[in-house]
């Protein structure tokens, strides 16, 4: 009796620890579950394989700290594709909160390299095979006017150092030497580079969304306006499952299983007792 | 005759071997496009053209042939042009935003391939104007003409002192019950507007509320606590409270420091309120306005310290939330009522029955067209497309552009 | 003159922002946008209102050594700090979001961190409202149970592992009755919104003026 | 190093906030009292950058992205207005502060009419003129209509028009029930997303 009453009421503290284990386990051991891709996944990741090595991938941040979560392990895994391909990366964003982000991507996924790396040749150096322009206001307007000059709005990259002086920049002048734009959407953004680049100037995009805004991009995939779409933290984890680098985004999804397994428990132990009890009172 | 022909020979030979000659892969230049047409932008303030085109023949709307259309714009017949915008092969039509009202402009586009350009015949004049009335927003203004008339009827009729009833909405009577178990325990009262903006209606809602809470507070001299997210709902809530403990003759309660402002960040705000509500305590908490993810976090704080909490919100992602951690919810339209539902004043109560009108329409209308629009289904596919047509053009009516 | 202005005010602005939306010629074209940055100039006014209001709370508890002051200290510490990288990235890099700006380094390290820690309090939170909720009560609470249950299942993997059926039944409650009630609420609340509108322009609801 | 020194700051705050799960301590007081502090800068400088200066000052003082001199200097309208909003700091003259409230309140109401008609009354509308030839349309408009009834304030919920509100409820419950379970994924992954800082970023630095 007195077990039930305490289930029936449960002190909110023990749903909170036994949370937290269940969501810190998976990410300490690095768990990992059978992940199956989707085909909208593996369209991305076409759209990147495909693309002949030495090629030049735009990658947009357009997510903050509270999209963090879903669409950092896609930038990722997008950064070791291409870098495992020898393309060129340009990166740059539409939300000003969310450059530093791209900025602790870039170093950790070339650190990476790097460490591998035996000569200069097969490493992944600034200016050379990346470049971060940063931030720059104008949302409609940058992304029309990226498409006639680039220098129009990056006439330095986030650092200062002036466009011209950095090798990669030196063959970017406008759309046309861009082969693949990477949008990591959390807001509208994605809708304005598919009306603008996309259907203007013929750029060929993907976009990795939050699990919030990846439904609403599908009808652009069904049209053909967007060759890939990564949808939440699921997205995240079928790439990284494609890249074979499991990172959070294939922990995340054991650690949101095991989450849910446990919300559901509690809520049908609480029926359970809730039933007895009032089956005990009444009799 | 005979000599022009000879030439005409001449010519196509050289061209033919010219082309031998030069090597095979140089592609041709790009035959322009074909029957351009410019018109000026409907329904807009005299500042864009539309233009519209035949692909090329040499356009195969293929991204590797580097296929473009620049499109050039001049103020005479004969230039000096200007670049208007340059798209991709396969488009075939174009909006030119750099235009001024009431001048004339010529336009001509040119197919642009690494092999070379054709340049169109150039059309014109046309002069952009701006119109008065924007008739693709018909609908909405018929629509507004009648819900607003409606409504305003219903207000005078109520005017007149015709008796009106409004059933029970549970979250609204509970209101003088939390302020008073707030007010029996001896505990403070705190009242959130959430991430509510001055120019979202329903907080302009909520302060109606909080007038109605404020004058139960100035009566039994319960404590109002108000932290704030947006500055001028703080002062459009500071006027309010004032007002409210004015009217029974307490303005000496009146505390302008319970009032305040903590933060536009969402979850500082969140964090604060948190704060207030585990040390403070309050007996009773209200979350009416507009909310965000943060709702859950401060509904579910106000749960664990055993307040009576009344939410209401037309934020219909937080409602699952509210309804989850408080013991009543105002769903949507039961909150954007609460003026009219507490004052009892025969206008608000007017404008009320003509909403309810409105509504009752709506319901016999969905249903009066559903059955028609079986009815029509069902025909056009034993073919007999009449009625179907016109269930689609009723439909179509309600676009929005 | 405290009320009937304001009331004209209220007034004229509401009338003409419905006017200014069908009329596409200058000036009424770009009304509403103009009218909408008007807001934003008031609203930056407004905010040294708010920010005085919390600045001189906070002092008046330091000074008067109220319970709590410490903490009133930690507010003002943070708010000092903050408001001076900000203006030292300003000056230095002419944007405060100059990515090696000093405002950057509070930014990533301070604000950062405590808004994604506030934002993860809801795991926590959805999971203690969901257990106390969903209870079987009533009809009402056991389709709250039944509809939350069956989308929480059908959108993890183990879902789709149990049975294949599951995401399609997820998605299907999500397309069609939980559409078609959300659509019923929005009608309500356009219907409620345009008459409290109506309400506010004609002057019959008062609350800050009476 | 300063990238470290950084990690165990965030380290920090982020146990603060996270001990407000066991019970109010001073850990979280701290961190929350810094959090409104820091944010609260973070607004005027945010206003002061986006909004005053590129839509107040700029304009009026360098005739930045102005057209004509009407466009510039009719901006001191919403500058008057916002000073008498500034009328609240002397008591006497706080009633002057109305006209600004007045101003943004006229605002809501217009935005109001026009933004519901076009914004959502006409697409839910078109979104539900159904033929009922499949279920899914007939549960479609059966659940707008009866969840309509529910919202119906002018007649006492009695016979038809009980049942029918009855039924409306049942739509509403399932579909915040649906809405809730759909949400718990996206809470779920912000949790992850702390763990795998305080895990990876944060001890990864201990090891």
């Amino acid at each position: 009796m007195k077990f039930l009453e305490r289930m029936v009421n449960l002190d909110r503290r023990f749903i909170y620890l036994a949370l937290v284990v269940v969501v810190a386990l998976p990410l300490i051991l690095k768990l990992v579950l059978p992940i199956r891709v989707s085909e909208p996944v593996r369209e991305a990741y076409r759209s990147i394989e495909d693309l002949p090595s030495g090629s030049t991938v735009m990658v947009s941040i357009d997510y903050d700290a509270s999209s963090e979560p879903e669409l950092q392990p896609m930038l990722l895994s997008v950064l070791r594709h291409c870098f495992a391909k020898r393309h060129k990366v340009v990166l740059l964003g539409q939300w000003a909160l969310g450059l530093p982000f791209g900025e602790i991507g870039l170093n950790k996924v070339s650190g990476e390299f790097n460490s591998r790396a035996q000569s200069s040749a097969d490493s992944i150096l600034y200016g050379r095979d990346f470049v971060n322009l940063g931030y720059r206001p104008g949302a409609r307007a940058l992304i029309v006017g990226l498409g006639r000059e680039f220098r129009d709005f990056f006439s330095a990259d986030y650092r200062g150092t002036p466009v011209d002086s950095l090798p990669l920049m030196r063959g970017v002048r406008n759309y046309n030497n861009i082969d693949l734009l990477v949008g990591l959407e959390a807001g509208q953004a994605g809708d304005e580079w598919i009306q603008f680049a996309g259907a203007r100037y013929g750029l060929k995009i993907i976009i990795g969304g939050t699990g919030v805004i990846a439904p609403d991009m599908f009808h652009y995939l069904q049209a053909g306006q967007i060759k890939g779409l990564v949808g939440g933290l699921q997205g995240a984890a079928e790439y990284e499952t494609l890249v074979r680098h499991h990172g959070t985004g294939v922990a995340g999804m054991v650690a949101q299983s095991t989450a849910h397994i446990l919300i559901l428990v509690f809520i049908v132990m609480g029926n359970i007792a809730y039933f007895v009890l009032k089956g005990r009172k009444k009799s | 005759m005979r000599r022009s022909a000879l030439t005409v020979a001449l010519a196509i030979w050289a061209l033919a071997g010219g082309q031998w000659l030069w090597g095979q892969t140089e592609p041709a230049a790009p035959e322009p496009p074909g029957n351009i047409v410019a018109v000026d932008a409907p329904n807009d303030e005299g500042q864009a053209v539309n233009i519209s085109w035949q692909k090329s023949p040499q356009d195969r709307n293929e991204a590797a042939d580097f296929f473009r259309y620049r499109l050039e714009r001049a103020r005479w017949p004969h230039g000096p042009w200007e670049e208007a915008g340059i798209v991709v092969g396969g488009r075939t039509e174009f909006q030119d935003t750099g235009v001024q009202p009431g001048q004339s402009y010529y336009y001509r586009i040119i197919s642009l391939t690494p092999g070379g350009q054709g340049v169109s015949p150039v059309v014109g004049p046309v002069v952009p104007k701006a119109q008065w009335f924007n008739a693709s927003r018909l609908n909405v203004l018929i629509l507004t003409i009648i819900i607003c008339f409606l409504i305003i009827w219903y207000i005078e009729r109520a005017r007149k002192g015709e008796q009106l009833f409004i059933r029970k909405i549970q979250g609204l009577d509970a209101i003088d019950d939390a302020v008073g178990r707030a007010t029996e325990m001896g505990k403070p009262i705190l009242y959130s507007f959430g991430l509510g903006e001055i120019r979202d209606i329903v907080t302009v809602a909520s302060l109606a509320i909080l007038k109605q809470v404020a004058l139960r507070c100035a009566e039994h001299g319960t404590e109002l606590l108000v932290p704030n997210w947006d500055p001028i709902v703080m002062a459009a809530a500071q006027e309010t409270v004032q007002q409210a403990y004015a009217e029974p003759g307490r303005p000496d309660l009146y505390k302008e420091g319970n009032i305040t402002f903590l933060t536009t960040d969402q979850f500082g705000y969140a964090a604060g309120v948190d704060g207030m509500i585990v040390r403070q305590k309050p007996g009773a908490i209200f979350f009416l306005g507009y909310f965000y993810a943060e709702a859950l976090i401060m509904a579910e704080t106000g749960h664990s310290v055993g307040a009576i909490q009344i939410a209401g919100t037309t934020a219909i992602t937080q409602l699952p939330f509210f309804i989850a951690s408080c013991d009543y919810t105002l769903i949507g339209e039961e909150m954007l009522a609460a003026s009219c539902y507490i004052k009892r004043d025969p206008q608000l109560l007017g404008s009320l029955k003509g909403e309810d009108l409105i509504k009752a329409a709506l319901i016999i209308g969905f249903a009066a067209l559903a059955v028609f629009g079986t009815a029509a289904a069902i025909l056009n596919n034993a073919g007999s497309p009449a009625l179907w047509q016109i269930f689609q053009a009723v439909r179509n009516w309600f676009t929005t552009v | 003159m405290k009320k009937e202005i304001p009331l004209l005010i209220t007034f004229v602005t509401g009338v003409i922002i419905v006017i200014a939306f069908f009329i596409p010629h200058q000036p009424f074209g770009r009304m509403q946008e103009k009218l909408l940055i008007w807001y934003s100039i008031v609203l930056g006014f407004t905010l040294l209102l708010g920010v005085d209001s919390l600045v001189r709370s906070n002092l008046t508890k330091i000074s008067r050594r109220q319970p709590g002051w410490g903490y009133a200290v930690v507010l003002m510490a943070g708010f000092l700090i903050c408001l001076v990288a900000g203006i030292a990235s300003l000056v230095k890099y002419s944007s405060i979001i100059a990515l090696n700006g000093p405002f950057m380094y509070v930014y990533t390290y301070i604000i950062v961190p405590l808004q994604a820690t506030m934002f993860s309090l809801l795991a926590f939170f959805i999971a203690s409202a969901a257990y106390r909720a969903f209870r079987a009560r009533t009809l009402e609470a056991s389709l709250l149970l039944l509809t939350a249950a069956l989308v929480m299942i059908g959108r993890v993997p183990v879902g789709a592992e149990i049975w294949r059926g599951l995401p399609a039944i997820q998605d299907w409650i999500m397309e069609i009755p939980q559409m078609a009630a959300k659509r019923g609420i929005f009608i309500g609340i356009a219907l409620g919104t345009i008459a409290m509108s109506l309400r506010v322009i004609l002057g019959l609801e008062r609350t800050y003026l009476s | 190093m300063t990238h470290i020194i950084g990690t165990w700051i965030a380290a920090g705050l982020t146990l603060a906030i996270f001990s407000f799960l066991y019970r109010d301590n001073p850990a979280y007081k701290f961190a929350e009292h810094l959090y409104v502090g820091v944010s609260a800068a973070f607004a005027v400088l945010y206003t002061w950058a986006f909004d005053i200066w590129p839509m107040l000052v700029d304009p009026i003082f360098r005739s930045r992205g102005v057209t004509s001199p009407v466009d510039r200097w009719i901006l001191l309208i919403p500058a008057i207005f916002g000073l008498l909003m500034l009328a609240r700091w002397f008591p006497k003259a706080a009633w002057l502060s109305r006209w600004s409230i007045s101003l943004t309140v006229g605002i809501a109401a217009g935005l109001g009419i026009i933004g519901q008609i076009q914004g959502i009354l006409l697409p839910q509308i078109q979104g539900t003129l159904l033929p009922l030839t499949t279920i899914n349309n007939i549960i479609l408009v059966v659940g707008v209509i009866t969840t309509l009834i529910y919202f119906y304030f002018s007649a006492a919920h009695k016979g038809l028009i009980r049942v029918s509100a009855r039924i409306g409820v049942v739509f509403i419950m399932a579909s915040f029930g649906a809405s809730f379970g759909y949400t718990v994924m996206a809470r779920i992954s912000l949790l992850i997303g702390r763990l795998n800082f305080l895990i990876n970023d944060w001890l990864h630095l201990l090891r």
